[in-house]
């Protein structure tokens, strides 16, 4: 596809952006104007490279780790519009919005343009090549142990380089850490079905519950499920599968549902347990010792614990028993808890009662690189990187892809113990909170100019490799890529090993194209097998379907009852995670600021969503200014009242709340992270996200919420608009 | 009761009582001048911020996309409406009682149309394109669309507004010579000599005069209830609930007649007391006015009661919650005041006793113009409000203060434009004056003195 | 600029009551949007953002109702007085209906919003005067008026975020009205793409983004006139008949057959005739 | 009184006649030549060299072997600094003079020549190369430099190019009215497109 690397640079380079020429000067009676511009020319070009018509480039997305493919549209050298590459298997050539957006993170006007050295309270630029000279220096004068890598979740070549890299300094600490990861999940499924991320296909089944998880929204790989979902809606056999979401605060799955059902937090695997039982009283056969643990859940005391009517329970129990195979998922809202592992436990047997382990619930497959096989994180490793910070034994700190300052609760104390590490280097896009805490803040390419390899944790079928390649050139001279940095450092360790390696484009060409084999490009010559790599912008891999035990032992299951009233702190916070915004890294994009919440269509701002009876309760009425504080902390946000909340909840979003970061992000809303108690998952360790309790207060103000929605709320005041119908009216089959 | 105009006051005496009104005017007149000038000036600032700034500083939206500009719009069109009922075609109907007072009226009309003229360009997104409106042979080979009612309005006002100023301008002349005449030196000599059209009060004169006149008042009789036509098929012709309405036109003819003749009642005690024209604009002339705006009144009130009982017999469920939104959302204060000043109020003006009032009445037309003012507001904004989509509905969605400031200076423009009038131009005509007491003493001749009021 | 050209601004531009006589040749631009698989994900909304230009007003503009969403996600309720929402929720996507009968092209004096032979209802901003008398009868409420001047506003399009600007799409300037164009760019291209090589536009050559993005390929946009393309057969199947204002659907005598259909246009009986299909949100009965 | 009534007869009458007239007779500016301003190009191309009639020294290149995109894309393009090299490296006989001393500075500074805009359109018009090209090139037959000079003139006898027509919407319009061949032999016509959508964006 591009025939030399003078040509592909030649192309992504901006050509015919004279200033602010190519569309700005929109609607004026202008005239012609002759003479005025330039017109787009080249030195040299390609024959696929026509002025005015666009050219797509496949690459990776990464704006959240779902790692779909992304196919930019570059026009005169400059990326226009993300689209979803048709040859990703994950996204099929779909995208959500989170995605679109990823050219805004790209073309940010506040993202760091050169490296920063802190002097005092600024930060001082210096050429990069003092910054890893001083990075050098710095790691030179500690122990190997005292040295730290915090990382998000990486994969690939990226990964396996910062592999070698932590090799080379001789220590092993490297902490993934994710904030809003589906980490118990990955635990609970690790245990009960000896994989982390088994293939959920939606498409598959008949019934899906699901038991808070936003498939559909912000949950491991929102658009692959998307499209299964929408398989799943309309079989082709017509039979219109149907979904039930059990959780305590409406997600955007939830909203989808056929069957939404208010459940009282805490208390999923209770009712999946009661389902089980309800299912063996039906007649499914249920072995012996599960039918001996769920025994004492009968229907009456379920609904009584859960919330959720015996009606319910007897119509989802019938419905489940009637349509097989069906599907149940623990999302992270049925996992929040301290008795989280619990409660997935419950809900995985429930699906192996269904005998849906094997149908609908898949192996995944073995992946042949593992060193460059994704590392997920979870916030148990930022715990424990916390815990070293306090005893003082981390002395340098590396920290890459996350944002600790702003995702961990107040109560950790991190920014505090974060002083104590006396050299932190931060390689950012922009100056967010952990940028601003570090001495030397290194610049990273967006990921629209950078190289890399994406591996991601939850493909559709087999193992890909995805392939980030750059969209368009450098918009600035000073940045680098997170490869790029990697093997310079690594050049500054091993200089042997690495010296043929003029930069990380060419590392990553002669990795990928001495291991071809496996590849799948054995038979090709490596120009070709590189070119198509490129411009397909995946590589499948040989790879086979892992064993996947199916065996859940009812043994030892306590599920403990519902949580006991807390006069002092009576709501559960529920930190909702939005599909948009996810953990606030891309809160400084604008269109996912301007692009309405789903179900409250607020923008630019964060809310406290509250059931009407609980407002009614508290006399709060939409707009009030609340207080919401735990027993961690306070924060003051507007109230949105909707029946789509069980009463004994309250929920704020997260992402929301950044104090630095950039001029969309900063300011906007509060930061729901940092009003949440310390409590853990017992199995685990991991932050029990949904444990916080809280009292909610009017803090005096009211203000108008910025919204979508009209005053008339989501009423259609007996228009014909949105309609609606039961689905035994109309024969999917039947359709087009 | 007061008295009607004399039959025996002599010719030199009109004469002499009218051009007083053109003397150097006192200080009051300065000051009033002056705060209408303030007035302008703060419109004129906020239209260049709107201007600079966008559309946007108005506050309006999406949803909304009217509001105050188009309310006040079609209040100034509507005010001018009287003015040519009262010269035109009272002149038709040889009512002579409306010869003291037509040519104020006459002239108000002239002026509230370039005032309301005015606001078409300011409530423009793109005002400096406003020339895409008009229908000339152009370089980019397009017309406007004649089937929009807005380029009917284009039309309608343009015809309306010179025809008028045609009206006034012919009715004037005699009058002119007469000013020409017993003014002499100075610029207002030469601005009589060029405008009076060398008039002599010849016969041949007399009869082109008469006939020419006649021709544009039977002219402007069905252009003005066209233009007001017109601009209520700006709406009538949408598709907006509660605009989709066949009564539209004449209920704005008739909102249009009784706002005017509300002003004419204002202006008159006005002029009346600040020109001591007791002697023409007399009691008995007040009362026949006064009586008219009562009979108008009530025209209205039974079209709009009709507008809202064919709304309620309606089908369109669309159209009756948005008459219940007007009658009780938050625009509710405004409709039921409009209601009172438009409906209830006018009452008042069936009683002798306030029907030669003075104070009282000034205050009452005063009112009633406010309330016809809300009317069109009340069109305007609850519909937009509260229309077929409820997901785009806009409950608090105010004017900002640079609508505000836009409208209130516009009544500064009017008053400045009529104040000049008044110092420049006879007010009261002249000519006709002496026509109605020659008439009238004519008439006394053959007829035995009869007690009472006339 | 001659008299013809008027007359001809009185039939070709303008479809006044789209009727039989005169049916669309090549093109006729439709949409219909399977509102059972929509789960208001908004990220058609922000793919619009993308190709169509479109300004981030920020929040206080958007407060006061200035925001630009050529596609907008609405999400209804149908609690009844239930104390959930117990059946999630009605998200509809609205975006321009690109009416047959279109009330805002009747009524703009200077004609900036016309119909074209491809059944598009065109918006031309250098033209638009911003009377905005189009939005005023428009019944959807889906045009976008430049309430300032977001090219020259702060933080809209700050360098270099300029660079991601769309060269074939105009920017707005304050003062004109836009909306959905169907992504007009698109057909521009694909038709003339198609006509290059001697044939129509093929069923899927070319998608709006909306269309493309979409997860759950909710919106399928094509030409009617094709019988291959998919939106007419859906339209078909549904009975939905353009130049009708009562479809199948709603005659009651045909109620049994009726039954199964689910296709309808919004507030039909306004007979503004939209090119834009939905099929109605489904529920399960069972449970 | 009939003097006034004959007087406003021929006033009506006269203004109907001129605005009849003016609505009909706006024709002139279908063919109007509208000289655009002279144009510094960072170059001075001489057209009329490279395009120009033998007899009068030129070398009668097809427009389209440089403006190769205007076939296949709504720009003509400018044609990539290699393609000048192209030729340019294989002439000696000009090689020393300042503008081709010029032409390759830029190749060796590896830098596009900065050519301005000579016909700009606005940036709300869109207008197609390649239809116009397919259309009165490929199916009527027309030689190339007719159909290029409908809108950019006689290039041939310029040396740097300089807008000829008025590039006006009602010029534009004037084309698109009238009918022309669809093709080099048939004698069925059509007209150009209507539709505001067509040009504008």
């Amino acid at each position: 596809m591009i025939e030399n690397s003078f040509n592909r640079r030649g192309f992504l380079k901006v050509l015919g952006w004279g200033g602010a020429t190519v569309a700005l000067s929109g609607c004026g009676n202008t005239s012609v104007e002759d003479g005025r511009e330039f017109v787009t020319s080249y030195v040299q070009t390609a024959d696929y490279i026509i002025p005015s018509i666009g050219t797509y480039f496949n690459s990776t997305c990464a704006q959240c780790d779902a790692g779909c493919g992304i196919m930019g549209r570059v026009r005169e050298g400059r990326v226009l519009k993300l689209e979803g590459n048709p040859k990703s298997s994950i996204n099929n050539g779909k995208m959500c919005g989170l995605g679109q957006a990823g050219v805004q993170a790209h073309y940010n006007p506040d993202r760091i343009r050169e490296p920063l050295l802190r002097n005092g309270d600024k930060g001082e630029a210096i050429p990069w090549g003092k910054a890893l000279e001083l990075i050098n220096e710095k790691i030179g004068g500690v122990k190997a142990e005292n040295i730290a890598f915090l990382t998000g979740g990486v994969s690939g070549h990226v990964k396996a380089l910062l592999k070698n890299y932590l090799d080379a300094l001789g220590s092993g600490h490297h902490y993934v850490y994710e904030a809003v990861a589906p980490s118990i999940m990955r635990a609970a499924n690790r245990k009960t079905y000896g994989v982390e991320m088994p293939r959920l296909r939606l498409d598959k089944a008949k019934v899906v519950v699901s038991f808070g998880a936003d498939f559909l929204g912000a949950w491991i790989s929102p658009v692959h499920f998307s499209q299964q979902y929408a398989r799943f809606r309309k079989a082709d056999n017509g039979e219109r599968g149907v979904l039930v979401q059990v959780e305590s605060k409406m997600t955007l799955t939830g909203a989808n549902a056929d069957r939404w059902l208010a459940i009282r937090p805490g208390t999923e695997g209770i009712l999946a347990l009661g389902l089980i039982n309800a299912l063996a009283a039906a007649g499914l056969s249920v072995p012996g010792d599960v039918a001996a643990v769920v025994r004492e859940y009968t229907t009456d005391r379920v609904s009584k614990d859960t919330g959720v009517s015996a009606e319910h329970i007897g119509r989802l129990a019938a419905l489940l028993k009637e349509r097989s195979p069906s599907l149940v998922i623990a999302g992270s809202a049925a996992e929040g808890y301290a008795h989280g592992s619990q409660n997935a436990t419950a809900i995985a047997l429930l699906n192996q009662v269904l005998g849906n382990v094997g149908k609908t619930v898949e192996a995944p497959s073995s992946i042949p690189f593992p060193q460059m096989a994704p590392s997920t994180g979870n916030r148990f490793a930022l715990q424990s990187l916390n815990d070293n910070m306090a005893q003082d034994k981390v002395k340098v700190l590396f920290s890459y892809g996350v944002n600790p300052v702003f995702t961990a609760p107040a109560s950790m104390k991190l920014k505090e113990n974060l002083k104590k590490v006396p050299f932190k280097v931060v390689f950012a896009h922009y100056m967010d909170e952990t940028a601003l805490e570090a001495d030397l803040v290194l610049p990273l390419n967006s990921a629209l100019e950078d190289w890399a390899t994406v591996m991601p944790e939850y493909v559709a079928e087999g193992a890909q490799l995805n392939i980030q390649q750059p969209l368009m050139e450098k918009l600035y001279p000073g940045t680098l890529g997170m490869g790029d940095i990697l093997l310079a450092l690594l050049k500054q360790r091993r200089p042997d090993e690495y010296k043929g390696y003029e930069d990380f484009y060419s590392y990553l060409r002669s990795a990928m194209v001495s291991n071809k084999g496996a590849l799948g490009g054995s038979t090709t010559d490596d120009d070709t097998f590189w070119d198509a790599t490129l411009s397909h912008g995946v590589v499948k891999l040989v790879s086979t379907p892992v064993n996947m035990s199916g065996n859940v032992s009812a043994k030892g299951l306590v599920v403990p009852g519902p949580f006991a009233e807390d006069s002092a702190y009576p709501f559960h916070l529920i930190p909702a995670v939005s599909a948009s915004l996810r953990d606030g890294r891309n809160a400084n994009e604008p269109w996912l600021q301007e692009s309405p919440d789903p179900l409250t269509t607020i923008v630019w701002d964060s809310w406290v969503e509250m059931h009407p009876k609980t407002a009614a309760k508290l006399g709060i009425v939409e707009g009030d200014i609340v207080e919401v504080a735990s027993r961690s902390g306070a924060i003051k946000a507007q109230v949105y009242v909707f029946t789509g909340i069980h009463p004994d909840v309250i929920s704020v979003p997260l992402g929301y709340g950044h104090e630095a970061m950039g001029r969309y992000a900063k300011g906007v809303g509060v930061n729901a992270f940092k009003i949440l108690d310390p409590v853990f998952d017992k199995e685990t360790g991991e932050l029990a996200m949904h444990e916080t309790r809280v009292k909610v207060s009017k803090a005096g103000r009211r203000v108008v919420i910025v919204k979508d929605e009209g005053p008339a709320g989501g009423n259609q005041m007996g228009r014909k608009i949105a309609v609606r119908v039961s689905s035994n009216k109309v024969n999917l089959s039947e359709e087009v | 009761m007061g008295k009607d105009i004399r039959e025996d006051i002599a010719w030199a005496q009109i004469n002499k009582d009218v051009l007083k009104s053109l003397e150097s005017p006192r200080r009051m007149y300065w000051v009033i001048l002056f705060i209408a000038i303030a007035m302008i000036g703060v419109a004129v600032g906020c239209e260049i911020y709107q201007y600079t700034t966008g559309m946007g500083v108005a506050n309006k939206n999406n949803s909304h996309v009217w509001s105050l500009y188009i309310a006040t719009f079609i209040f100034w069109i509507g005010m001018s409406h009287s003015g040519t009922l009262l010269s035109a075609i009272l002149h038709l109907m040889h009512a002579d009682w409306r010869k003291p007072i037509y040519r104020f009226a006459e002239a108000m009309t002239t002026f509230s149309l370039m005032t309301a003229g005015l606001f078409v360009l300011v409530h423009l997104g793109r005002l400096w394109m406003v020339y895409y409106v008009m229908p000339y042979p152009n370089e980019r080979w397009v017309w406007p669309n004649f089937q929009s009612p807005l380029v009917w309005d284009m039309f309608a006002i343009a015809t309306y507004l010179s025809s008028s100023v045609l009206f006034l301008y012919v009715g004037m002349i005699p009058d002119l010579a007469i000013c020409r005449d017993n003014i002499h030196a100075g610029w207002r000599k030469k601005l009589y000599t060029v405008m009076s059209l060398g008039w002599e009060g010849t016969d041949r004169q007399w009869r082109n005069f008469r006939i020419t006149y006649l021709t544009i008042a039977c002219f402007l009789i069905p252009l003005a209830v066209s233009v007001h036509s017109i601009v209520a098929s700006d709406f009538a012709m949408s598709n907006m609930p509660g605009w989709h309405v066949t009564s539209f036109p004449p209920y704005f003819v008739a909102g249009a007649l009784y706002s005017g003749c509300a002003a004419i009642i204002t202006l008159f005690i006005i002029l009346r007391y600040v020109f001591k024209f007791e002697e023409y604009m007399t009691l008995p002339i007040m009362k026949k006015l006064v009586r008219l705006t009562f009979a108008i009144a009530m025209v209205w009130t039974y079209l709009n009661l009709i507008e809202f009982a064919s709304v309620w017999y309606g089908h369109d469920q669309t159209a009756k919650d948005q008459l219940i939104f007007k009658a009780t959302g938050p625009y509710a204060p405004y409709f039921w005041a409009m209601i009172f000043f438009g409906s209830i109020l006018p009452l008042m003006l069936a009683f002798k006793r306030f029907q030669t009032h003075l104070p009282i009445l000034f205050v009452v037309s005063i009112l009633l113009n406010v309330g016809m003012w809300l009317e069109r507001w009340m069109i305007i904004s609850p519909s937009f409000a509260h229309g077929h989509y409820p997901w785009t509905w806009d409950h608090d969605q105010w004017p900002s203060l640079v609508q505000w400031g836009i409208v209130f200076g516009s009544f500064g423009w009017f008053t400045l434009l009529f104040m000049v009038f008044c110092k420049v131009f006879p007010s009261v005509s002249m000519y006709e004056v002496k026509e109605m007491v020659y008439h009238r003493s004519l008439a006394l001749k053959h007829k035995p003195a009869v007690k009472g009021d006339y | 600029m001659s008299i013809t050209n008027l007359l001809e601004n009185w039939s070709d531009f303008r479809q006044q009551h789209p009727s039989d006589d005169r049916p669309h040749r090549e093109y006729k631009w439709a949409m219909s949007i399977d509102l059972d698989s929509c789960t208001g994900c908004n990220a058609c909304s922000v793919a619009c953002y993308a190709e169509n230009n479109l300004p981030v007003v920020g929040k206080e503009k958007f407060a006061h109702g200035h925001s630009h969403h050529w596609i907008r996600i609405e999400r209804y309720w149908d609690n009844d007085g239930r104390e959930f929402a117990d059946q999630g929720a009605q998200f509809l996507p609205m975006l321009c209906q690109h009416c047959e009968s279109a009330p805002c092209e009747t009524v703009c004096p200077v004609g900036a919003t016309n119909h074209t032979a491809d059944g598009l209802n065109s918006q031309v901003y250098n033209r638009c005067v911003g009377s905005r008398y189009c939005n005023a009868n428009c019944p959807y409420k889906a045009r976008y008026f430049n309430w300032y001047d977001y090219p020259t506003t702060d933080n809209v399009w700050p360098e270099p975020m300029n660079q991601q600007l769309n060269p074939d799409v105009t920017v707005r300037g304050k003062g004109v009205m836009e909306k959905c164009t169907f992504c007009v760019q698109r057909l521009t291209v694909a038709k003339s793409n198609a006509r290059s090589a001697g044939r129509g536009v093929l069923d899927g050559e070319v998608q709006t983004a909306c269309q493309q993005v979409c997860p759950t390929g909710a919106i399928s946009f094509g030409n009617l006139v094709d019988p291959l393309a998919k939106v007419g057969k859906q339209w078909m199947t549904q009975q939905v008949e353009l130049n009708k204002d009562k479809q199948a659907k709603d005659v009651k005598d045909v109620e049994e057959k009726a039954a199964k259909l689910r296709g309808y246009r919004i507030l039909e009986e306004l007979r503004t005739y939209p090119s834009v299909m939905y099929l109605e949100q489904l529920r399960e009965s069972a449970i | 009184m009939y003097c006034f009534l004959r007087f406003s007869i021929l006033l009506v009458g006269l203004i109907v006649s001129a605005g009849s007239y003016a609505v009909n007779a706006a024709q002139p500016l279908t063919t109007a030549d509208d000289l655009g301003p002279k144009v510094e190009q960072p170059i001075e191309f001489p057209h009329d060299r490279h395009a120009g009639d033998a007899a009068k020294g030129g070398m009668q290149i097809n427009c389209m072997y440089c403006h190769t995109y205007a076939r296949r894309s709504i720009v003509a393009g400018i044609p990539p600094l290699q393609k000048c090299i192209g030729c340019h490296q294989n002439i000696e006989s000009v090689r020393e003079t300042p503008r081709i001393k010029k032409l390759f500075e830029y190749w060796e500074a590896k830098k596009a020549v900065p050519w301005k805009k000579v016909h700009d359109l606005p940036d709300f018009v869109r207008f197609n190369h390649e239809r116009h090209i397919q259309r009165f090139v490929f199916a009527q037959n027309k030689p190339v430099q007719e159909a290029c000079g409908y809108c950019h003139g006689d290039v041939k006898t310029m040396t740097v190019a300089r807008r000829q027509k008025p590039l006006s919407m009602g010029w534009c319009v004037s084309c698109h009215q009238k009918d022309h061949p669809v093709d080099a032999t048939s004698t069925k016509t059509t007209h150009g497109p209507n539709d505001c959508w067509q040009c504008h964006k």
